[in-house]
């Protein structure tokens, strides 16, 4: 079993108690507060441990758990002083409806979540109109404010970043990086410069991948110099002068 | 069977369009009746699905759209990087499910649900055009009322809000409701 | 024959292209050879015109590509004229933002940022006479360098580039750097 050292991370103090009911595997209902409480409570102090920010919400719910707890300790409320304060009581009823309440709107997000991984399937046509139909136009920019274009680009920004993330797939190798390296290093001895596009014009994505790191592992030892121009470019492989 | 002319002039229209294709605006350019190009559309939709052909006719948002084939994602995936690949948060999805749902409501009572503040969920739906202002609430502050957009319905395959399933499926187990009491009073106790 | 599927996948890519897809291109992602796919490609074509469809499949310069039934123009141009400017253009804005922001650039680079070839959008742009060319890039293939125009600064009333909202007013927020965060730890899980 891995070490667990990343602390989960909760989406409220309600997901937070959700999650250590299920893990007790009991009931919303069936909550015993006792216990909760306590996991609640050293919870979060691992998150403190952590520095992690608190929301103040969260230490709101451990004072209602608290509450409850201790007033669960006491002899029952006789009813006789009535007071604007909610008895222990209640207020744990008020916190198993909310509960409920918002688990019930968990189970919808994560039903949404499905929808849209399954709606990540259908592509719309993205291209330009036919040059004909394309001089049709109203003019595009009517009403365009130029900020609109910082916006614009901002999200652009924002979208190619995260893509980059994204593409962090790691596929099968079947080429060895070591054969790879070789054969780069004597290519580059015959010729000044090598280019990626070349090296991988065959065009199987794990020969891509392992030329890469191949490159990667080179460039790491100082053997070879990279120079990329633009994003998506091709790359330029030059013997390192240092060598 | 519709006239197949009103059926290929409808695709080349679909075709250019992005975003989309209401009966009413498809109607008004074939001038025929919108009950005659809702035929036709239904007509050409199973005409893609049954060939099983590579581009495949989908009602989206109250309008019909032309799609790829979902099996062919892997190959598309290839040639263009998608849109959105950017994902949403298990809390940006809670708060757009609330929204959904229990549109229009205010940041508030949104924070009510899940248990904390959601301010930060919301701005993003908003950023992302997936809910919209829906003016304000008579209540005092006249606080800001939020319901789900068009580009949601799109971005979800959804024809209408009616096509979200019913809230009362995310129900935790019903069979619990009868213990609620009985383990409460005692066991909260220990 | 041309196996079904082939044809269907091709269907899908075509569908997608923003320029003529070239044999090779399709060859590559659909893991066939050449032959089978030109072969593939002339059937589907085949397919479209005996089938008097909306859309047509034509071969040009450098490859196939998806074109209006020609017959339909009058259709599709009451169409065009009856869209509401704003949202149909996202795909050009875009592009022209970023030409704004980036120029000199080439092609080549606007679809890195966009994530879609955005050859259309260029030409567009081109056309309206918003963007020039502005040289070539050296590299391999000098590829074609583009700017915006003085039409482009008229337009906006700005007297020069230095005008435009500078981009560090728009650094991402920090709700979408939690996403990115998010979706990293995602991948790790996985």
């Amino acid at each position: 079993m891995p070490y667990q050292v990343k602390l989960e991370v909760f989406e409220g103090p309600f997901d937070l108690l959700l999650s250590l009911i299920s893990r007790h595997k009991v009931n919303i209902y069936d909550i015993s507060v006792a216990q909760i409480a306590e996991e609640y409570l050293g919870y979060l102090d691992e998150m403190r441990q952590l520095d992690l920010e608190i929301a103040s919400e969260f230490v709101l719910v451990a004072a209602t758990l608290l509450e409850i707890k201790s007033a669960g300790l006491l002899p029952r409320p006789r009813r006789i002083e009535e007071d604007d304060t909610m008895t222990a009581f209640e207020q744990r009823q008020l916190l198993i409806g909310r509960l409920i309440e918002y688990r019930k709107f968990k189970n919808a997000g994560l039903a949404l979540e499905s929808r849209l991984t399954a709606e990540r399937h259908f592509f719309t046509r993205q291209a330009a109109l036919e040059p004909q139909f394309d001089q049709l136009l109203p003019d595009f920019l009517a009403g365009i404010d130029v900020q609109e274009f910082g916006v614009l680009m901002r999200d652009l920004l924002d979208r190619e970043r995260i893509r980059l993330i994204d593409s962090n797939h790691i596929a099968t190798i079947k080429i060895s990086v070591e054969a790879k390296l070789e054969e780069v290093i004597t290519l580059l001895g015959r010729a000044k410069r090598l280019f990626f596009k070349e090296l991988t014009k065959e065009g199987k994505r794990s020969d891509v991948v392992v030329t890469f790191l191949a490159l990667l592992e080179l460039y790491k030892c100082g053997l070879i110099d990279i120079r990329q121009t633009d994003v998506f470019g091709d790359i330029e492989i030059i013997k390192s002068k240092i060598n | 069977m519709v006239d197949h002319n009103i059926k290929s002039i409808l695709e080349s229209l679909l075709f250019v369009c992005d975003e989309p294709l209401s009966l009413a605006r498809a109607a008004a350019v074939v001038e025929k009746s919108e009950a005659e190009v809702k035929e036709g559309l239904e007509e050409l939709a199973d005409d893609f699905r049954r060939g099983d052909r590579g581009i495949q006719l989908r009602r989206v948002a109250g309008g019909w759209r032309l799609y790829t084939h979902p099996g062919h994602a892997p190959y598309i995936e290839k040639l263009v990087i998608s849109w959105d690949s950017r994902r949403l948060t298990k809390a940006t999805l809670e708060t757009l499910a609330i929204i959904g749902y229990k549109q229009p409501i205010t940041k508030v009572s949104i924070g009510g649900i899940r248990g904390v503040n959601s301010d930060g969920a919301v701005a993003s739906l908003l950023a992302k055009g997936l809910i919209k202002e829906m003016g304000r609430e008579k209540s005092p502050g006249s606080p800001i009322l939020y319901g789900t957009s068009i580009l949601f319905l799109e971005k979800f395959g959804l024809n209408s809000l009616k096509d979200l399933p019913p809230l009362a499926e995310f129900e935790p187990d019903p069979m619990a409701r009868g213990e609620i009491e009985a383990g409460l009073d005692e066991e909260g106790a220990t």
